[in-house]
């Protein structure tokens, strides 16, 4: 092996044509944009501020649980048991402040206890997860399967099938407030976002998710704790999906049993066609975000369409294919 | 986007809680042809799906599209309790059909009394067993008012009228193949089970009629293997099976009353019309069920095999 | 002071003993090589030194201090860095942000991130963008980038673990370059090659293992070739690659590529006779790679034919080039090469299952594998993902003579390969040329090609040189280089 | 071969202890055996044929289901529209062979028709996926996922919400008649699965799934046809679940709008605690069957308990995880 080295061929130095994450970033801004001008075309409701900001709010706690979802994924798991936690958290927060004679659980607690309980019920079962799962070696997808139900479950058996009412003023002031002429719950939501987006691009701890999800032995190898890193990720989405759980409550005025029941389906169908990829290590919040939005302008726009009870499914499917064939050709990418 | 002529009252919007339940696609059926006779300007329907988000997000699309008054048929009647109040707010009317909210304000609740369905399918069974022996009760779903109102109505009455019936509830969440599951496991366990409560005809019919079939237990009335059943809903197919003696008796929850009442009250609240408790015209009673709440309870006859060709029903009126 | 020093070192995997109370130790500012045999524990080693796997009894000390708990990531880190066999680059990651995982600082700064990774991939002549996807790298891109992350840690004890198995000269050189000015800066390397050159080019210490056992530590300069691979081998007797110089070959042309052109080369015309082998050189960008890939159906190519025996082959449909005799040993095991999941018999028979399979046979047919390609194995049933870096690629060898076909193509066929195994595999070659096979090697090494009968040599997709049997090193990596 | 093959280290060359392929396909063993005797214990009837052969038959198509998921989780694949083909075909199918007073669609073809027809809809369900997910490259998850709410919504469209009542003979006799004693369903099953676990076994294409599914590239390298496999594999899991469909329709005598919504979690349980991989590439037919057995068990179980409605949830979700960590540690093996 003798000789000078000659210089590499240049070609190869060419920066590659976009950047990836940017690029997927923008995937589905054309599929909005022909939605908001469909939506216009179809309904002179649509374009008014009242109609778009109430997608905005009926989407801010799908919001959150995405956001949850996302980074899970991103960090190379996933966590069903979200759609139980924006039931149960605030359910047991609630039953613990009220009185027996509503459906409380005689505990009373002192009312401004009931958000940081939320929150905590919120977190404790996203650790709890990350027991089963680190700890004890379950596999994720089942044990968080399994949490989806049991919560549920739980959730019943505490309330006893009634719908919770005396919910204190704290989360209703969070459902019914606005800010600057936005609901609270939006501005909770645009927060928690940009922290995420944030976090992701520029903390390293953020960085890490991507190292975890994208290859969990180069993780290791490059100094990261990745055990811990999936922990406080599933912790973080339990705390998201129990403040989801707050804002719900508070739009709705009461905790239901069924609160958020069948709402992961749609999480998943928000952040996949966001980008997030399910195997790990791909995507961008700002991807899952729009997903979210894209999936709520779909169901605005049926219903100022006042698509017949019978055919709506069929059409939000078919436009959710369709949406996927649009991104498909406007990315030219394959999807996985 | 209305589908009467802009001569009627209104618009009235109307939100329909399901398309997959075989009673509320005859209310479905029901409501166009209702709001014509009654001369009113209908927008086209919405749909929740049985999703209280998607209620919200209707009522709130309605109201946007200038709904002067709403029906709507909330499956959580807790969460609705916030949409009543901006309704209200916005001076808009509200008739709930089928279950009555439990917070907030609505003109008028229409329906049949849920638990009196518990009652008289546990009065029916009891007397047809004397007393005595094993029933299976498929209760619906528990998270709904329905549900809840007829199985507690139902247990009830049992614990209190005929202490010697065993009951064995069964929670099937309306679902069909929970149902079918649950009786086998009984029968094998108890296969002198002879009664059956199924509290929504449409769902649990065929799948019992299958079960008792496989295990050569549909035998007629007048056998004494034969199992009583008591159902609720009073869909045709119910009618038929009591008619070739499948099936003893059911309550039938007025579809077709359930809309015509619904609408008919919503248009009195636009022409501003004020209702007060006693007894009506079209013999069902409007009771006061508390703050002022008005509910007119429409009957809900219970269908045997002596009044079962009763054109009267709407079981009998709509082609199957 | 020693650098690293390990001592008792076990670990087992079930009832495979990987390494049996072994010790190592690195002085500072040595390079010590560790050599041995395919399944002799070294990459093994390297999990527990640099603290990816607890060993299952033993201590590691750097510069005499405990080293830190399995958990403490960064501590590890901080004391040692290394080019794992396998790689450790995330793909989906760009490679700026590649050699500088988990060191971005806690605020991630983009500009300055992209300019310091475009600085340091200047200074290891990596030809890469910074912004590129780790995954739309070649083997050899991405290994230099992992090279080069583990060189510019700053760590005083760094360990390379196959780094040169994938690279052509020029990388090799290059990388041997950094290493003396880093020895000349104080810090220590533990080295693993299966070319024995390079041990003595750049090592000063070497350690041998065998079988899961430390068989010799000594200085390299009094070691002579063949006592170093009689430790690894443990028989006497030096090794010859066979040259095949008195192979005969017919005058009957098995293989023929007509104006061929696809990814990255252009118009190959070339005709390999029955008992003949070729070899491709070129260095990383002259489509070598691509070529053999189109012959095999990997690739489409864009203009000119395949035939085998006379009969054109469909362009770009591997199931068509397998039925007309064609078999191949493809670049990358870990992406085109192997089925991780599943069993060696399994992955060796992939290219031939009938239609019915008989568990019988095909544990037999893996049992055959295990035993012709000296395949350091537990049994047939074993998972290839559970084998050693070189053993799984004996598999992939085997996956391709499989089928008994008529042409060989071959890339990079002993890469990771012990020098034993090296010879055995190149054997393999020889006798098929015997039995009238035709082949076509493509490698970066001299050893492989010295099996060939002619070399032809690619400069940006042109064939420029060819030479006969009779080549000189020195002469043949001009061309390659495109000096000629 | 030149030179003479060193024979490999002795120690090696021994039978292993246990194959690992085996191995995994007994994990479950331990959990039903379990499962077995804590029923014996719970309730006499428990043990009885009548109420084995119950269970059977409940999961009957719950194990088509799992059959059909199984083969295309292991072809690297997943389908989640199955559970909307299981109503759908069925539905279509009688649609088309009953009058239009009945609910049809006045087509009235010849009733022998039905089940050809029902088969044929779930076939082309399955190509239909196929042609999006390999022609078209979109996600595999988001294209089922889009056409489960589709296909759900068509059949809400086809019958316009109605239960379809007039079910054909064909389709009832399937449902009800029992052969040598044990219901028709479950000889299908244990026919299919049969079917299934030779061809896994010992048909070259049958392990070519393993090969796709564990390293898409090294298949193809290995002349596999990927992209033909993929699809056999979709269009055999639409077939199946148009077979579950037939006898859950002959079981339930009727098709409900609602027929198989919400079976796909429990789909995808049974296959995953059964030892499937998500990811692909891993798990055996054995393994899924006894997931499913798994389930069946334990409902059957809770039912003869008589759990309350109230707390059936949440027992079903504290046993799912309960049967994983018994399985975790019966194995030894962490779940991925
Ligand atoms: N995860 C594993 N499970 C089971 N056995 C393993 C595993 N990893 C390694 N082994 C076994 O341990 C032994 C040592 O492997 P190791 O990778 O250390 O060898 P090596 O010396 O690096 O070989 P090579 O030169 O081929 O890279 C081999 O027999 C291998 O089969
Ligand atoms: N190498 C990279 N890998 C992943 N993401 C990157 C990379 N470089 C930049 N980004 C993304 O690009 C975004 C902007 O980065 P940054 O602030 O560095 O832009 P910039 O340096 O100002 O870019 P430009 O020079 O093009 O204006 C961030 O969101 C970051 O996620
Ligand atoms: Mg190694
Ligand atoms: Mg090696």
């Amino acid at each position: 092996m003798t000789g000078t080295p000659t210089r590499p061929p240049s070609a190869a130095a060419d920066p590659p044509k976009f950047r990836l994450g940017r690029y997927q970033d923008l995937a589905l801004v054309p599929a909005i944009v022909v939605l908001l001008v469909v939506g216009a075309l179809v309904s002179p409701v649509f374009p008014t501020t009242g109609n778009l900001v109430a997608v905005l709010q009926q989407q801010s706690e799908l919001s959150l649980l995405v956001l949850g979802q996302a980074l899970i994924l991103i960090a190379g798991k996933m966590d069903l048991s979200l759609e139980s936690t924006i039931g149960i958290a605030p359910a047991l927060a609630i039953a613990l402040v009220i009185p027996a004679a509503s459906n409380g659980l005689g505990v009373e607690l002192p009312a401004w206890t009931a958000i940081p309980v939320c929150l905590l019920v919120g977190a404790a079962i996203g650790g709890l997860n990350g027991f089963l799962v680190l700890k004890l070696g379950l596999s994720g997808f089942m044990v968080t399967l399994g949490m989806l139900t049991m919560l549920r479950g739980l959730q019943e058996a505490l309330t006893k099938g009634q719908t919770l009412f005396d919910v204190p003023e704290s989360f209703l002031y969070l459902g019914a407030t606005t800010w600057l002429g936005l609901p609270a719950a939006v501005w909770v939501c645009v927060l928690l976002f940009a922290a995420g987006v944030f976090a992701l691009t520029y903390l390293r701890q953020g960085r890490s998710l991507y190292a975890v999800g994208g290859n969990k032995e180069a993780a290791r190898a490059a100094g990261i704790r990745v055990d811990r890193v999936v922990w406080a990720v599933l912790v973080i989405g339990g705390l998201l999906a129990a403040v989801a759980g707050i804002l719900m409550t508070g739009r709705l005025g009461t905790v239901a049993v069924t609160q958020g029941s069948g709402m992961i389906f749609k999480v998943f169908a928000a952040a996949v066609i966001g980008g997030i990829s399910l195997q790990g290590g791909r995507g961008t919040l700002f991807g899952a975000l729009s997903g979210v939005l894209m999936l709520g302008l779909v169901e605005n726009i049926l219903r100022l369409l006042s698509v017949s009870g019978f055919y709506i499914n069929a059409s939000y499917g078919a436009v959710i294919i369709l949406a996927l064939v649009v991104t498909r050709f406007a990315t030219g990418k394959v999807q996985e | 986007a209305t589908t009467g002529g802009a001569s009627g009252v209104g618009p009235i919007g109307v939100d329909h809680p399901r398309a997959d339940s075989d009673f509320w696609n005859s209310y479905i059926k029901y409501t166009p042809e209702k709001a014509k006779a009654l001369g009113i300007d209908l927008m086209a329907p919405t749909n929740s799906q049985n999703k209280v988000e998607n209620l919200v997000a209707n009522a709130q699309s309605l109201q946007s599209q200038g709904a002067k008054a709403i029906v709507m048929a909330p499956q959580d009647t807790g969460a609705v309790a916030s949409t009543l109040d901006r309704l209200e707010k916005a001076g808009i009317p509200v008739v709930t059909v089928d279950t009555r909210p439990d917070r907030g304000k609505a003109y008028m609740v229409v329906r049949a009394d849920n638990k009196a369905y518990g009652e008289k399918a546990c009065r029916f069974l009891g007397e047809k067993l004397g007393g005595k022996g094993k029933v299976v009760e498929f209760q619906g779903s528990l998270s709904s008012v329905n549900g809840r109102d007829r199985s507690e109505a139902f247990a009830q009455c049992m614990k209190a009228n005929f202490p010697g019936i065993t009951v064995f509830e069964e929670p099937t969440d309306w679902e069909g193949a929970k149902a079918s599951a649950a009786l086998q496991t009984r029968l094998n366990q108890h296969p002198d089970v002879n009664g059956i409560y199924m509290q929504a005809g449409g769902v649990f019919l065929a799948p019992t009629l299958q079960v008792l079939r496989q295990k050569d237990m549909l035998v007629p009335p007048t056998d004494p293997k034969h199992v009583f059943i008591v159902s609720n809903d009073g869909i045709p197919q119910e009618l038929e099976a009591i008619r070739k003696g499948e099936i003893d008796a059911t309550v039938s929850q007025p579809a077709d009353l359930y809309a015509e009442w619904a609408l008919f009250y919503a248009k009195a609240a636009i022409e501003g019309r004020t209702f007060k408790p006693g007894r009506t015209d079209h013999g069902s009673e409007i009771v006061d069920v508390g703050g002022g709440l008005l509910e007119d309870q429409l009957p809900a006859p219970l269908i045997t095999r002596d009044n079962v060709d009763d054109k009267a029903f709407w079981g009998n009126q709509i082609g199957k | 002071m020693n650098a690293v020093e390990a001592t008792g070192v076990t670990v087992r995997f079930g009832r495979t003993v990987a390494l049996d109370d072994v010790r190592i130790s690195v002085a500072e500012g040595d390079t010590h090589a560790l050599v041995g045999r395919n399944g002799a524990g070294k990459s093994t080693l390297v999990s527990v030194l640099t603290g990816m796997r607890a060993p299952d009894a033993g201590s590691v000390r750097f510069s005499g201090v405990a080293a830190p708990g399995v958990a403490d990531r960064a501590a590890w880190r901080e004391k040692v860095a290394c080019v794992y066999q396998k790689s450790t680059a995330v793909p989906e990651l760009s490679v700026a942000e590649n050699l500088f995982l988990n060191r971005q600082g806690p605020l991630v700064r983009w500009k300055a991130l992209r300019r310091r990774a475009a600085d340091l991939l200047e200074q290891y002549g990596v030809a890469v963008h910074p912004d590129a996807r780790v995954a739309d790298l070649t083997v050899e891109q991405r290994q230099l980038v992992e090279i080069a992350r583990a060189l510019s840690t700053g760590a005083r004890l760094i360990i390379l673990d196959e780094p040169t198995a994938q690279l052509d000269g020029p990388a090799i050189e290059r990388l041997f370059d950094r290493m003396r000015a880093l020895r000349a800066a104080g810090v220590s390397f533990l080295f693993i090659s299966h070319h024995l050159q390079e041990v003595y080019e750049v090592c000063r210490t070497v350690t041998v293992y065998r079988d899961a056992r430390h068989v010799l530590t000594a200085p390299v300069a009094g070691l002579a070739r063949a006592e170093l691979i009689e430790a690894m081998t443990g028989e006497a007797g030096g090794l010859d690659v066979p040259d095949g110089a008195d192979r005969t070959r017919s005058a009957q042309p098995v293989l023929e590529l007509a104006g061929l052109s696809g990814d990255a080369f252009t118009d190959v015309s070339l005709t390999v006779a029955a008992g003949e082998v070729v070899g491709l050189a070129g260095s990383a960008s002259s489509g070598k790679h691509e070529l053999a890939e189109t012959v095999y159906g990997l690739r489409s190519p864009s203009a000119g034919s395949v035939s085998v025996g006379g009969a054109r082959v469909r362009g770009g449909d591997v199931p068509a080039a397998l039925r007309a005799g064609i078999g191949c040993v493809p670049r990358d095991r870990h992406h085109q090469g192997l089925v991780a999941d599943l069993s060696i018999a399994e992955n060796a028979s992939m290219t031939v299952l009938s239609s019915f399979v008989r568990r019988s046979a095909l544990r037999a047919a893996g049992r055959a594998a295990i035993a012709d390609y000296d395949i350091k194995a537990a049994g047939p049933d074993q998972p290839v993902s559970d084998l050693s870096g070189g053993n799984q690629q004996k598999v992939v060898v085997a996956r391709a003579l499989a089928a008994d076909p008529a042409v060989l193509v071959l890339i990079n066929p002993t890469a990771g390969v012990d020098v034993k195994s090296k010879e055995a595999l190149l054997g393999v070659v020889d006798a098929q040329a015997r039995a009238g096979r035709a082949a076509v090697v493509v490698s970066d090494e001299l050893d492989d090609l010295r099996v060939c009968d002619r070399v032809l040599v690619l400069f940006h997709g042109r064939v420029v040189a060819e030479f006969d049997r009779s080549w000189r090193d020195g002469e043949l990596i001009a061309a390659i280089e495109g000096m000629s």
